[in-house]
């Protein structure tokens, strides 16, 4: 194997390991090191990407004669007056314009997605497909009806309509707890996924469980004697 | 020794939870080290992604969209590298979209390294069988413009070489498309359901990480998706499904344990709150669950 | 000529009127409109990528001040703006697919991305084992409906005991899902509104017209 | 039936499918007009996390800590400017008890511009209170605009500081979990709300007290006692309530007689 790729590896294991100290609750020097080396090299990586969409669209656009580009860029340009707080009116133009066409864009669609077809799939037949299909699909409304009664603002939660709202708000909880479950397990399979790049092929492993050790030692070391809150940012 | 049992009850209500990041740590690397093997079922989920894969057929268009930073690649890792053998071993043609900067590096990871073999044994080569578009679909405004004009709005892949003269030529519109993989977490690129999947009705699956699958699955009870993968757990369901056992079955051993730890310390932290917490009205931890 | 550029009434009539070609085009069975309007979509898109020079400024201009008030912590700024300055360099000069490039993304973007997310199963975790506890009958929901969950995702006890799948399968993908769904309905509307308070010229501080500024 | 709904429904050069939603969204801008012009405020519930707020805040007065509140990291959502409401409510309370109220801002690409309100709505709260010289820029930090760093110095923040309320609302995503455990842990009181069901599901379990789905911008709506505000949640009411007389109509009609009529409306 190459060097360079085996010290990329080495390295990859110890940066995390500095940033998963973290979890103890106290700053220190390696995980600050951690920290602002991804904030640095987080940011490159998005100058790059915004970079290459405009080089993509606009420069490509621009030199197959495509005369729109042009305004693009300078609205685009005229954005950077934000920073300049005299100038900064500038600016606006741009952003009135970028937002007004998100705006467009985003509940021209949101309605459908979110609110036309969430609706329209819950009405749905009910007695043709047995009891257990009944059963479900009447949970589903009557989660959705009562919960949604519980978020009701302007009337007076009195009545039927404080059963609904007490009942929505058990069944809300019901859900918190699957919720809750398929999150966890979502975090855990990253985490899992994570420590297995770490010791697959096996060789890495006497490094990764060797670096973690190191890490770990070192943190409490910096606790202990008081450096680590000293020397971190 | 009445003293002591006092002493573990409160210990259960009040310990250090920094111990159980220590724990949590040491159970997931352990089987890792020392494999165990356990066995997983199939769920109904992950068969009807399958069945949706099997609809394919061999030179079909399928829009890959790699909608997931690095850490989200960590826990759909299994779920993708068994949906891309399925394509590479049927001949379906990708071209692959990147919805995050950190894309580039999954190109590496999993193109370069987990697929590569593969990829030279069914000899599925750049340029005939896939293509990598790049940033091509940042947000949703680009997700729009590329459905309705494909040919105006994409011209040049990720390196800037000119698409024209590939399988790409045969897409006009989003109708061309016989379908999106997506590889998302969360929310992603909404614009491939609102953009393409609302206007042409293209089949769109998805892999979707744990904490976003709530708002998947209620777009897959509505219709607008027709596939769903859930996590790591569905990805190592799929690996067994497409036959090819990967990294997915083997987090499966760390996979059980973490979740076997969280439901002790759950039964230890009850036992502390009506052993101790509560008898004592001395309740130290707080949260809204009341 | 600045007036121009200050005015609230012209900065909301573009407002207007890149909402209504964003909007408007897709209800219209005129295609020639809905192609100019995804023209403009994309020039919205490439504008929307200027952005990110402001972001890099203000990254410079604080870290710059840390160092000059020697605060705390401000060497780890010296850091940040020498690597920060080297890789948008490299990007320019070698490009992002040279070998030295990929090497610090892959070596510092990818495990450090990896893990504040991983972290999240550590709190994850403390917060479940801080709030699974039987304090109520909500309290106990929210435990049955977990653990249920939590015993079927566990791949041990969902091949060993498949009779428990039918039930968890049933948390998630009903109960769970029709609460995601009753989210989905009630918000959308607020998002909507937020918009025809934008455009009726009431909500406009995302234009920088904060306070009684503006004319 | 579904063709004489469509037709019905059939505007000349609106593409078919399409004119429920262009008439739903119609109908908000109308309704909502119609709200914010009328004078008359509409009735408006007290949540619940209102008083957790107050009694947070009364808490920190009481133990001499700082109060910290933030808005989220995002742009101009919803939720964010929702936020700003509860932060005015929680800076006249500092204001008038002579807490020190601590605001982290930043987080992302847009949150310079959210910023400045923000600093303004602080501001202006101080002044009315008659106390200009007590607001202190010093701590209403940008702490950059990258959202793991705005994270780290949030914790940073909440270790050095140790305040005794953190109220957490608005545009806050997965960096909401790793505050608010940590939060619990320098045992400040927590009040966070959710933006997302996985997300809310997770702090229901770590912090003090959530407002939950849009609890917050209702709990904003009451606290600003502005029209505007109020206006939005009332239209929002009468949505809920439309789709939730379109769900039972639609579920009894067509189960009782088979008759498809809402499901080709809203197909329409």
């Amino acid at each position: 194997m190459e060097t360079w790729i085996f010290l990329s590896q080495i390295f990859q294991i110890f940066i995390a390991f500095c940033l998963f100290t973290t979890l103890y609750g106290k700053g220190n020097p390696l995980r600050s090191f951690a920290e602002y080396s991804y904030l640095a090299a987080g940011t490159a990586m998005s100058v790059m990407w915004a970079w290459n969409y405009i080089r993509d669209h606009a420069i490509i656009g621009l030199q197959a004669g495509e005369w729109i580009w042009i305004p693009a860029i300078i609205l685009g340009l005229m954005m950077w007056f934000r920073i300049h707080p005299k100038y900064s009116y500038i600016s606006r133009m741009p952003i009135a314009f970028t937002i007004g066409i998100g705006m467009g864009w985003t509940i021209r669609t949101n309605i459908f997605t979110q609110f036309i077809t969430q609706i329209s799939a819950t009405i749905v037949p009910l007695f043709d497909q047995g009891a257990m299909w009944l059963f479900e699909r009447t949970v589903i409304a009557v989660g959705i009806i009562t919960m949604m009664s519980f978020f009701i603002y302007t009337t007076e939660i009195k009545g039927p309509h404080l059963w609904s709202a007490t009942f929505g708000e058990y069944f809300m909880y019901l859900a918190f707890g699957a919720v809750f479950a398929g999150t966890f397990m979502g975090r855990l399979g990253l985490f899992v996924g994570h420590m297995q790049s770490y010791m697959f092929p096996v060789w890495k492993q006497p490094y990764t469980l060797g670096i973690a050790i190191l890490v770990f030692v070192v943190m409490l070391w910096l606790d202990r004697s008081g450096l680590g809150e000293k020397l971190s940012a | 020794m009445g003293k002591e049992d006092f002493n573990l009850l409160k210990w259960m209500a009040t310990y250090d939870k920094r111990w159980t990041y220590l724990l949590l740590f040491i159970l997931v690397l352990l089987p890792m080290i020392y494999p165990i093997g356990m066995p997983i079922s199939v769920s109904e989920l992950t068969k009807e992604y399958y069945e949706q894969l099997e609809t394919l057929e061999e030179g079909d268009i399928v829009l890959d969209s790699w909608s997931t930073e690095y850490s989200g690649y960590m826990e759909l890792k299994p779920g993708m590298i068994s949906s891309h053998k399925y394509f590479i071993k049927n001949g379906i043609k990708l071209f692959i979209c990147l919805g995050h900067p950190e894309g580039l590096a999954l190109v590496q990871a999993l193109l370069d390294e987990e697929l590569k073999s593969y990829m030279e044994k069914y000899d599925y080569t750049y340029g005939e069988d896939y293509i990598i578009l790049g940033t091509a679909l940042p947000n949703q405004a680009a997700t729009l413009a590329m459905a309705t004009d494909f040919q105006g709005s994409v011209k040049v892949d990720w390196k800037g070489d000119s698409i024209q003269g590939t399988f790409l030529d045969r897409i006009e519109t989003g109708a061309d498309i016989d379908m999106i993989s997506d590889y998302t977490t969360g929310a992603g690129n909404p614009g491939l359901i609102n953009h393409i999947v609302l206007t042409f009705g293209t089949p769109m699956i998805q892999n979707q990480i744990g904490v976003s699958l709530p708002g998947s699955l209620a777009n897959k009870d509505a219709g607008l998706i027709t596939g769903l993968l859930a996590s790591t757990r569905g990805g190592s369901e799929l690996e067994l499904l497409v036959n090819e056992p990967g990294p997915g079955l083997i987090a499966m051993d760390a996979f059980t344990l973490g979740h076997y730890l969280l439901i002790i310390f759950i039964v230890i932290g009850n036992i502390g709150y009506f052993g101790w917490a509560k008898r004592v009205s001395e309740e130290r931890e707080r949260t809204t669950i009341r | 000529m600045s007036w121009f550029f200050k005015s609230k009434q012209v900065n909301l009539a573009i407002l207007v009127a890149s909402f209504m070609m964003g909007f408007v085009p897709y209800f219209l069975e005129v295609p020639q409109v809905y192609g100019f309007a995804n023209t403009l979509t994309m020039v919205s898109a490439v504008v929307g990528q200027f952005a990110i020079v402001i972001a890099i400024y203000s990254q410079y201009r604080r870290s710059l001040r840390f160092i000059s008030e020697r605060r705390k912590g401000w060497v780890y700024n010296i850091y940040l703006l020498v690597l920060m300055s080297v890789m948008i360099l490299m990007g320019f000069l070698v490009g992002e697919h040279h070998a030295s490039y990929m090497w610090l993304v892959n070596s510092i973007v990818a495990p450090c991305s990896s893990v504040v997310y991983g972290i999240l199963a550590f709190y994850m975790f403390s917060a479940g084992a801080r709030a699974f506890r039987a304090r109520s009958l909500k309290a106990a929901l929210l435990i049955i409906a977990g653990i249920t969950v939590l015993l079927y995702q566990a791949p041990l006890t969902g091949a060993y005991f498949p009779g428990i799948s039918p039930y968890a399968v049933f948390l998630t993908e009903k109960v769970g899902m029709s609460l995601n769904r009753m989210f989905s309905i009630a918000i959308i509307t607020g998002a909507i509104m937020l918009n025809v308070r934008m455009l009726t010229g009431r909500e406009l501080a995302f234009m920088g017209f904060v306070g009684e500024e503006g004319s | 039936m579904i063709t004489i709904v469509e037709s019905l429904f059939h505007i000349p050069g609106v593409v078919s499918g399409r004119a429920l939603g262009l008439i739903l969204i119609i109908g908000i801008f109308i309704l909502g007009i119609y709200y914010m012009r009328r004078r008359k405020l509409p009735y408006i519930r007290r949540v619940a996390a209102i008083d957790a707020i107050d009694e947070a805040l009364g808490r920190s007065t009481e133990m001499g800590r700082p109060i910290l509140c933030s808005y989220g990291r995002g742009g101009f959502a919803y939720s964010v400017i929702a936020a700003m409401s509860v932060l005015g409510h929680v800076a006249r309370i500092a204001a008038e008890t002579d807490t020190r109220l601590l605001v982290p801002t930043g987080g992302s690409h847009t949150g310079y511009l959210t910023r400045e309100l923000a600093v303004d709505i602080v501001r202006s709260q101080y002044q009315m209170a008659g106390k200009p010289e007590m607001f202190n820029m010093d701590d209403m930090p940008f702490l950059s605009g990258e959202q793991y760093s705005f994270t780290a110095g949030y914790i940073g923040m909440l270790v050095r500081e140790r305040p005794g309320a953190v109220i957490m609302t608005g545009g806050h995503s997965s960096e909401a979990m790793n505050i608010a455990e940590m939060s619990n842990l320098v045992g400040a009181l927590t009040i966070t709300s959710g933006t997302y069901v996985s997300n809310m599901a997770a702090l229901a379990c770590a912090s003090d007290y959530i407002m939950l789905v849009d609890e917050q911008p209702a709990a904003g709506a009451y606290l600003s006692r502005d029209p505007e505000q109020l206006a939005t949640i009332r239209v929002i009411d009468i949505y809920k309530i439309l789709s939730l007389v379109l769900i039972v109509v639609g579920l009894i009609i067509l189960n009782a007689t088979g008759n498809d009529f809402i499901r080709g409306l809203l197909a329409s």
